[in-house]
């Protein structure tokens, strides 16, 4: 009879460090210590609390989204001639947060930027949570939101369709798809960190919660084979998607007519702004994580380095979109575009926006060249805030201030968000928050799979450099 | 003799006793994916087919050496994305010009230019869905229950150890010789995985 | 205020009133609706009458709150509104009324009065509702035009806040027992010849009340009583001057259309008198530059407080009253009036020489006028001037007199009846239609102000009040009696010529209202005669019967009685040397009082229509802020909204001011109507507590104007809501002006001189538009390719060309005529009414939220850039319908096809399919759709339900909206097309359809039809030279487009 | 290593999937189906009415043109419903007895209206003119079905948008010879008379879909 070996993980297996990897690391280390986080780890003062504020703010937006449902969409600033605020500028920054996270996990997955394994989990989380966050908006702006549905080509008894060639139209498809995209994604990468949490949990009963998403997984060679083909994929998928969403979100702007909307610069600059404030969300989040956690060792001063890199490029592609805003108001010699965008912007009614804008988005991001800054956590923490603050005024000066004077100076007003916009918008903060603070503590927050590959990889690296002879195996 | 003796015994030794229905295989446990590997093309090497290697990390040419081709999930993406860039602008075309034609904008009815980005989206949709269920699918998953879980120590395989089971329909397989075949390959635990 | 007012309704009167409504005069009460009678809504109805949100409607919170109780029920009937639809029933007539057509309106003949003088109109009726009033074409003081207070007369008739039952002391009784109170007072004052017996009436130009009153006051009744008549504003002051000027009592009638040069010495012509909407279309005709009009009118206006006349002038001039009655002296002199007071002066300015060059110039054709404001010398005076021009028998005739004139030696002002009152001289005081505890004269103290611990009528043993509303002097009076509005009762009334018109009413009494000469028959014969059989005496005369039948019908169905027109009066004037001249004031400010534009002297401050009307010049809403110049303002360092003390004679005024570009330096200019309050009895829902109470500063002496107020900054602020944020076009080619002389030596109007040219637009605009004709037969379009082809093959789908069957179809398009618009908003109010349009109050419009279709841009400009730019400037008025872009940009980005294009060429609303994503309101560069931000449109008040258009569906919450260019009436004319033409074509004839703006305008500049027929008067418009479209760069290629404004300014004067 | 789970749980996980997808489908599929039942749509229902008016009686048995009763129908959007006077100019002389027609006599005395409970009733946002469609060859049956045939009124179509656009899009399928509008049982001309009826009487069908030709 076979005769039954306690097998134990005692041993230590393939063992590595790097700039990307601090410490010792072994699979065993890096699965006890990911895994450990959900599965052992107590219920921090810290984390209960922030997730009681988060929870607090949810319960508010509840209480302004059920208001809006009963009253109207009165409740909120929004006027004629300015008939979008905060709802459309809530949901341009929510997606543009979003899209760090698909670009971390797809387009850096694709370049082979092995520093992406260690955030690439939280930054799609985010991706899911800040779109999640972004859809609410566009079905609470509609004047009658329970007739959503009519946006959908569904078979009807009025013989009707959507009107297709509307960028709202194109919107329900490219958030839709990307929230589904991001969802099969984030998922699919999640199945064997959930076989692993099965396998490690030692309560029966979640045991089985772990195991009935993570459907069986065993980690047979096949299994493996097709599960990498469908992940390069999925990724490659989602580099394509992530762009479109963030450029028709742009169409939603330059399609109209409006100046200051109807310019070609703004799908590019739209998608580095996205980048941008996504990464700098990524940022606002995995610096207290890190230190929370003590994933110091996994989300390394390289990590934060390089971040803040990507956050200088972009910002510095944001700079140049306003500029060549400004540059073609005036070189089109169109009145009302340069009168948007040279008068009423630096000197109208929104000057102090806009210029606060340019004082978050394109001279604090500056900061940035220097290497002492950027390895200066705390400060490159506030730059991150300021940043989301800019990129969210961006949206503000983009929709209100573009609809506040167009065309006929007799139909020019004015818009201020009311008490209810507030609500409704920290509201959603409260949401991801909350949503944000559950996933730490129910799923690993780092892909303990691909850290294992990331081990492997560099174990044979050193392996490599070691031995003359070139490894039997190579891992991709 | 002697030896044939002794195989002959063990053949009816208890631990034979569990053949045909109730082994699902046997499965040696390994360290360093390297080994696995190894021990995979090896195994292949001396005629075994029905075999498969577990790992808690992708190790590349495992699924090759065990024999494994190549997987359909690529193709059955591009099928999922043409579809659905097909059925969009379809859909859009067929709304628009044939069952309600409207006079949008001055625009044409058929205003392809505006289907664009709905038919692009369409597209990555379907993409997505047959890349994830495709290979859900294929490989048979949802699947809770399966014998290599009765593998002693299996838990390992999400974690840190690496495994080759050898499994029973091969029709190579033989308990004591499998074993030793295993052993030879310098496995640290062949055990026997019962169904 | 008084023991004597009213309490509100106990509970007791309400069940009183509930029994008398249920009881014996039920039935006649709706005879005209049985359709309802009997329904569930009928109950409602009756439960609906009291008013229950009361001061809802101006309090913006409270507003907010009621509205969004609406909203909610309503977002709760949408969520819930897939289960089964509501049950609903038919119910037929038992009898069917000879002519009514269920679906089919039908139109009456009547009038409209205000001032005391009538303007024929045409009413639309619904089974039996009247909806819509439109100007009766045959009128000759209505030529088919109304102005918005006759447009928003309908929503007076079905205020649910009017009066509803006769009071004694507050206290709901029954008409019955008034009857007795009046036949036991009748027989008392009839021992007495009537000595204790005062009426106080308004002006009365109504043959039957004439006739009742020269009856009650003849020998057989009370030749001792006396008639007094008053009005806060009215024809005072012009009939007292011709009285002056004459000697004798006449009408004076002037004819604009004869006229080449007319001065306006503060006549407000185009918005006040009984010959307004006549003036205009002839002023209209006579700025029209053609071969019929080879010299154009010339039209110089002096006025302190900027007025819709005054924007329309070529030249205008803001100058104090004083300064004014100096330049109708000198102008008297200059053409030759030799007697003058001695007490007149004169002002000395370059351009008064040169226009009395002009008036000399065109002796016989010119027309000085002097407004109401002026007192009756200057009026006096201008008749010298006129007479002195030749004008007299051209642009000037006098007539015998219209108005009815209380017989010799019983005739009296208010202030008389205030002293006999005094001096208890009265017993028994007959208000018939006045409020005026409300609007008399402050010092008078008929209301219990200042001085005053009580109303004056207190004074008075027996007042009976009848009036539309439950007033100020309801509130005070013994017997009040609901009276009957103009739309409900028999009548008659005559026009600034006396050409007299029978007022037929349009549905029974809805609350059992009164007429004037109801009351007096009751005096007369101790019986109330039906005010039918009292106008048929009075138009009898000695007809037979079948004449008489036959005289009657045609009369109603012409809305004017044949021949009835005044007769001619040969007058001489008389020497002016002795005329009392006003005596100027003393003190830095003069202080002005002028009607307000659309509350006018207060009878429509219920009217929620006219509280949100933009003022035309201001665009302020819901409010009568006190008018400054820019120059008063800086010396007082005012800005809009900082509230001004005004003391005047002990009484104070805190009102807030705004400048109003062009207005008189050193002047403040109170518009009347408002400041009417709950505690001072007044009942309505809509306008209590709007604005401020400028009658409390109005004297007999300063009635118009005055001088020595007191002016203090109080440094406290009150939020006044305009709707037109920014004044001036920023350089922009919006309204383009010229001159006549420009225009005779090219044509072709290119942008404003303050305008600035983008892309060349003499081709392109005019391509746009009329080169637009082309682009539907031929396929090309102007500016040689068309911009959207290439790219994508573009071409409009085939049907937007031409109809299937290869036939044009009709192809719909609008022309404004910016050069005949003078910025009445009678268009405003008729669009308002005939689309359901809803009124959102006070709040809501501050928030941007107004939800009018058509509304009228104002902008300020100044030629000339040395002078403080609006000390006086150019004043433009644009109106803004959609403008049906045939590439609409707002139907490219609605995810829902809620809107969509016409074969026809319309930029269709489909409010059902709309789910509120406002984007097409974002993407419109007109900026003319609105939104439903809340339930606006009151789906609670069932009498507001009675008003509305069932062609025009009443949009819920959430929905956008905007103008269809009338489609119910464009459907209507196609699907009559259809049925009348043997082979089912459905193009209609060019001009067979009218839009409610275009009905209503009355210079006609809105123009509006079938484009495809040639011969139609838009499809001529378009061909104008001066044709342009707003915004012609971004080939939105609009339906609606604009003719050029044209100016004829006297070169010899320096603008 | 234990197992987790019975093997039994591999079939009802997969069968978990598939329900969740088909209820996803087969749910929009209800939702269509359920509007257009006619629970939504009232079609075939009978009502309960104050007098059991049978129009089977009166058009097939007794032969009496719509007109008589619905009085305006070919010039007004409202056919018109009979006042009661209509009914008592008959049932003044025939039944004048009759219980059931008691409401009808009572609501002549009372001079209070008969109350009809609704069968077609289109939302207050849809215009329909009955005038444009009788000029146009539509034929009373096309939309009430065959009323000769109805002891009690009901409604025999949908009246559902798409439902009208059907008409709407093709109508030359669906319409009749003048004379026969008002024939319970006259036959639909075939489709080339009706394309070529569409010419004669000026039928523009592509814009008989423009949205304000319903909805105002």
């Amino acid at each position: 009879m076979a005769q039954v070996h306690s097998t134990h993980g005692h041993e230590d297996n393939g063992h590595a460090s790097s700039e990307i990897l601090g410490g010792h690391q072994s699979y065993t280390t890096v699965t006890d210590t990911i895994a450990d986080v959900v599965l052992k780890r107590p219920l921090g003062k810290a984390w209960l609390f922030g997730f009681a504020i988060s929870f607090a703010l949810l319960m508010m937006f509840l209480f302004a989204v059920t208001n809006l449902l009963v009253r109207g969409i009165g409740i909120w600033g929004v006027n004629i001639p300015v008939g979008w605020g905060f709802d459309i500028v809530n949901f341009v920054w929510w997606i543009g947060i979003g899209h760090a996270g698909t670009l971390i996990s797809a387009i850096l997955l694709l370049l082979k930027q092995d520093w992406r394994t260690s955030i690439n989990r939280f930054a799609e989380a985010m991706t899911l949570f800040a779109v999640a966050c972004a859809g609410l908006y566009p079905l609470m702006h509609m004047g009658r939101p329970w007739l959503f549905y009519w946006l959908m080509p569904l078979p009807n008894t009025m013989a009707l369709w959507p009107q297709f060639r509307s960028p709202l139209e194109f919107d329900v498809f490219a958030v839709s798809t990307y929230a589904t995209v991001s969802l099969l994604f984030w998922y699919v990468g999640l199945i064997p960190d959930l076989a692993t949490l099965r396998d490690r949990a030692t309560n029966p009963l979640i045991k089985k919660l772990y195991a009935i998403p993570a459907l069986g997984w065993r980690g047979s060679a096949i299994h493996w084979h097709r599960y990498r083909t469908a992940y390069l994929l999925l990724a490659g998928i989602a580099t394509p998607l992530v762009v479109s969403v963030h450029t028709i979100v742009a169409l939603d702007f330059t399609i109209g007519i409006i100046p200051g909307w109807h310019t070609t610069v703004f799908p590019p600059y739209f998608v580095a702004g996205a980048i941008f404030s996504g990464f700098a969300m990524v940022a606002t989040l995995a610096i207290p994580l890190r230190s929370y956690f003590g994933l110091k060792d996994y989300i390394t001063d390289k990590h934060l380095d390089n971040m803040a890199k990507v956050m200088l490029v972009t910002g510095l592609i944001v700079t140049y979109g306003y500029m060549i805003e400004g540059f073609m108001a005036w070189y089109g010699a169109n009145t009302y575009e340069r009168y948007q965008m040279l008068v009423d912007r630096p000197t109208g009614a929104y000057k102090h926006d806009w210029w606060l804008l340019i004082l978050c988005n394109c001279v604090m991001t500056q900061l940035l060249w220097f290497k002492s800054i950027r390895n200066n956590i705390i400060l490159l923490w506030l730059i991150s805030l300021v940043i989301n603050v800019g990129m969210w005024l961006e949206r503000y000066v983009i929709v209100v201030i573009s609809l506040h004077s167009d065309f006929l100076p007799s139909s020019w007003g004015m818009y201020h968000g009311t008490v209810w916009d507030y609500m409704t918008f920290y509201g959603t903060i409260g949401l991801f928050m909350t949503l944000m603070f559950l996933f730490v503590r129910i799923l690993p927050a780092i892909s303990i799979a691909e850290m294992r590959e990331l081990v492997h990889e560099l174990h044979e690296r050193d392996e490599a450099r070691t031995q003359a002879t070139p490894p039997a195996a190579r891992t991709v | 003799m002697s030896d044939i003796a002794t195989i002959h015994e063990s053949s009816h030794s208890p631990s034979s006793a569990a053949t045909a229905g109730e082994v699902y295989g046997l499965i040696a446990e390994f360290i360093e994916p390297n080994d696995v590997v190894r021990a995979a093309r090896r195994a292949y090497r001396a005629g075994y087919r029905k075999m498969d290697g577990y790992s808690p990390l992708p190790v590349a040419g495992l699924a090759e050496a065990i024999g494994f081709k190549k997987n359909r999930v690529a193709t059955l993406v591009l099928i999922g994305g043409v579809t659905g860039a097909c059925s969009g602008m379809f859909m859009q075309w067929f709304a628009s010009t044939v069952h309600y034609p409207l006079i949008i904008a001055g625009r044409p009815y058929a205003s392809w230019p505006s289907f664009v980005p709905i038919t692009f989206e369409l597209g990555i949709l379907f993409a997505a869905f047959s890349a994830v269920f495709g290979m859900l699918i294929l490989n048979g998953l949802p699947q809770h229950y399966h014998p290599i879980f009765n593998a002693p120590g299996f838990d390992l395989a999400s974690q840190n150890r690496f495994f080759l089971c050898i499994e029973a329909t091969d029709p190579k397989f033989h308990l004591t010789q499998t074993r030793e075949f295993l052993e030879s390959l310098g496995a640290r635990n062949i055990s026997l995985v019962e169904h | 205020m008084s023991n004597r007012t009213r309490s509100d309704f106990g509970s007791q009167d309400l069940s009183e009133l509930r029994r008398k409504l249920a009881g014996s005069s039920g039935p006649q009460y709706w005879r005209s609706l049985e359709e309802l009678a009997g329904t569930e809504e009928f109950e409602r109805y009756l439960h609906r009458e009291f008013p229950e949100q009361a001061a809802e409607w101006h309090d913006p919170v409270g507003r907010r709150q009621f509205l969004q109780l609406m909203g909610a029920s309503l977002a709760l009937a949408g969520v819930s509104g897939c289960v089964v639809r509501p049950e609903d029933k038919i119910v037929p007539y038992v009898k069917a009324p000879e002519h009514v057509v269920p679906g089919k309106p039908l139109y009456y003949a009547s009038a409209a009065v205000q001032e005391g003088y009538g303007s024929g109109i045409l009413v639309e009726s619904h089974l039996g509702r009247p909806t819509k009033v439109e100007g009766n074409p045959s009128h000759p003081a209505s030529l088919g035009a109304t102005d918005l207070f006759t447009q928003a007369s309908i929503l007076n008739l079905y205020d649910p806040d009017r009066s509803q039952s006769v009071t004694l002391n507050g206290h709901l009784t029954s008409w019955d027992a008034l009857l007795n109170a009046l036949i036991d007072l009748r027989t008392v004052q009839l021992a007495k010849k009537g000595a204790g017996v005062r009426f106080l009436t308004g002006t009365v130009t109504s043959p039957t009340v004439a006739r009742l009153m020269d009856q009650v006051l003849g020998p057989k009744f009370f030749p001792q009583a006396r008639w007094h008549q008053y009005e806060p504003v009215g024809h005072a002051n012009r009939r007292a001057g011709i009285r002056l000027a004459t000697g004798t009592d006449a009408e004076a009638v002037h004819h604009i259309d004869k006229a080449d040069v007319v001065v306006s010495l503060d006549a407000d012509f185009l918005s006040w008198g009984p010959s307004k909407l006549r003036d205009a279309r002839n002023l209209a005709i006579r700025r029209e530059p053609g071969p019929e009009n080879k010299n154009p009118i010339r039209l110089y206006v002096v006025e302190p407080t900027p007025s819709i006349t005054g924007a329309t002038a070529d030249h205008r001039w803001p100058l104090s009253s004083e300064e004014i009655q100096a330049v109708a002296a000198t102008l008297a002199r200059a053409v030759g009036v030799s007697d003058l007071p001695s007490a007149a002066t004169e002002l000395k300015a370059p351009w008064l020489a040169t226009l009395v060059a002009d008036l000399q110039k065109s002796k016989g054709k010119s027309l000085v006028l002097a407004g109401e404001t002026q007192p009756p010398a200057i009026h006096a005076l201008v008749h010298a001037i006129n007479q002195a021009l030749g004008n007299v028998g051209q642009t000037l005739t006098y007539h015998e007199p219209v108005a009815a004139l209380a017989p010799e030696g019983q005739s009296g002002s208010i202030s008389e009846l205030a002293d006999d009152i005094r001096a208890g001289r009265v017993e028994a005081l007959f208000i018939l239609g006045n409020n005026p505890v409300y609007d008399a004269p402050s010092e008078l103290g008929f209301a219990a102000t200042g001085a005053e611990s009580s109303s004056l009528l207190l004074k008075v043993p027996t007042v009976v009040h009848l009036g539309l509303f439950n007033d100020e002097t309801a509130q005070v009076s013994t017997w009040h009696i609901p009276e009957a509005h103009f739309l409900e009762s028999w009548g008659d009334v005559r026009a600034f010529d006396g050409s007299a018109t029978i007022i037929q009413p349009l549905i029974a009494p809805l609350y059992g209202g009164r007429t004037a000469s109801e009351v007096l028959s009751t005096l007369i014969d101790g019986t109330p005669l039906p005010s039918r059989s009292l106008v048929e005496d009075t138009w009898r005369g000695n007809r037979s019967d079948s004449d008489f039948t036959a005289f009657w019908t045609k009369s109603l169905h012409d809305g004017v009685i044949a021949d009835s027109a005044a007769k001619p009066k040969s007058v001489s004037l008389k020497p002016l040397a002795d005329i009392s001249w006003p005596k100027a004031g003393t003190g830095k400010y003069e202080l002005l009082f002028r009607p307000d534009p659309t509350i006018w002297d207060g009878s429509h401050s219920n009217n929620g229509w006219l509280q949100e009307l933009p003022k035309p010049m201001t665009r302020v809403v819901w409010d009568n802020p006190a008018l400054i110049s820019k120059k008063t303002a800086d010396q007082e360092g005012l800005k809009d909204g900082d509230i001004l003390k005004l003391t005047l004679n002990g009484r104070i005024l805190k009102v807030p001011v705004w400048v109003n570009p062009g207005h008189a330096e050193d002047a403040i200019t109170l518009t009347l109507g408002f400041g009417r309050s709950e505690d001072a009895g007044y009942r309505g829902r809509v306008g209590a507590g709007v604005g401020f109470d400028t009658y409390s500063l109005r004297t007999q002496n300063g009635f118009w104007s005055t001088r020595g107020v007191l002016v203090e900054k109080t440094g406290e602020n009150y939020p006044l809501y305009s709707t037109q944020g920014h004044n001036t076009m920023v350089g922009r080619d919006l309204i383009r002006t010229g001159t006549h002389a420009d225009y005779a030596h090219d044509p072709t109007i290119g942008p404003t001189p303050y305008g600035v040219v983008m892309h060349h637009e003499a081709a392109g605009d005019h391509g746009a538009a009329n080169g637009h004709g082309h682009a539907e037969e031929t396929g090309i379009t102007p500016h040689g390719a068309d911009p959207a082809k290439g790219l994508i093959g573009f071409e409009y789908p085939e049907p937007y060309r031409r109809r299937n069957d290869g036939e044009l179809g009709n192809r719909w398009g609008m022309s404004i005529n910016l050069n005949a618009c003078i910025g009445c908003a009678a268009c405003v109010v008729a669009c308002q009414a005939e689309n359901n349009i809803p009124v959102v109050g006070k709040d809501q419009v501050g928030r941007g939220r107004e939800m009018h279709w058509l509304r009228i841009d104002r902008y300020y400009a100044t030629e000339s850039r040395d002078a403080e730019p609006s000390a006086n400037p150019a004043t433009h008025f644009q109106p803004i319908p959609c403008m049906h872009c045939e590439t609409a940009p707002c139907e490219m980005v609605c995810p829902v096809e809620a809107t969509s294009h016409s074969a026809e060429g319309l930029n269709e609303m489909t409010y059902n399919r709309c789910v509120g994503t406002r984007y097409c309101s974002n993407n419109c560069p007109y900026k003319v759709r609105r939104f439903n931000f809340f339930q606006y449109s009151d789906q609670l008040t069932e009498s507001l339900k009675l008003q509305r258009n069932p062609d025009v569906s009443v949009r819920t919450r959430g929905v956008m909206e905007k103008c269809t260019y009338c489609v119910q009436r464009l459907t209507k004319a196609r699907i009559e097309a259809q049925i009348k033409s043997p082979d089912g074509n459905d193009a209609v004839p060019g001009d067979a359809v009218a839009t409610a703006c275009q009905q209503a305008c009355p210079t006609r500049a809105i123009v509006f039809g079938n484009m495809n027929d040639r011969s139609s008067a838009v499809a001529k418009a378009k061909e104008d030279p001066r044709n342009y479209s707003l915004l012609a760069e971004l080939n939105t290629r609009p339906r609606t487009t604009y003719l050029a404004k044209l100016t004829n300014p006297n070169t010899a004067i320096e603008a | 290593m234990a197992q987790l789970f019975r093997p039994s749980v591999n079939t009802i996980a997969r069968l978990v999937i598939l329900g969740g997808l088909g209820l996803v489908f087969g749910g929009v599929g209800l939702a269509y189906l359920f509007a257009g039942s006619p629970y939504q749509t009232g079609a075939t229902l009978i009502r309960e009415q104050p007098v059991a008016f049978s129009h089977q009686h009166h058009v097939a048995g007794l032969g009496i043109d719509c007109r008589y009763c619905h009085s305006s129908v070919e010039t007004s959007a409202a056919a018109g419903m009979p006042p009661t006077y209509t009914c008592m100019s008959c049932h003044s002389q025939v039944w004048n007895q009759a219980p059931m027609l008691a409401p009808v006599r009572q609501s002549l005395e009372e001079n209070k209206p008969l109350e009809w409970n609704k069968l077609h009733q289109l939302p207050d946002y849809a215009y329909f003119h009955h005038g444009i469609h009788i000029q146009k060859g539509v034929g009373c049956v096309e939309c009430h079905g065959r009323v000769d045939q109805m002891p009690l009124m009901w409604k025999a179509e949908p009246q559902t948008m798409s439902w009208c656009l059907d008409c709407h899009r093709h109508p030359e399928g669906r319409l009749r010879k003048p004379e026969d509008v008002f024939k319970m049982d006259s036959p639909r001309l075939p489709v080339e008379e009706g394309l070529e009826l569409l010419k004669t009487h000026n039928i523009p069908v592509d814009r008989l879909t423009n949205c304000s030709v319903c909805h105002r």
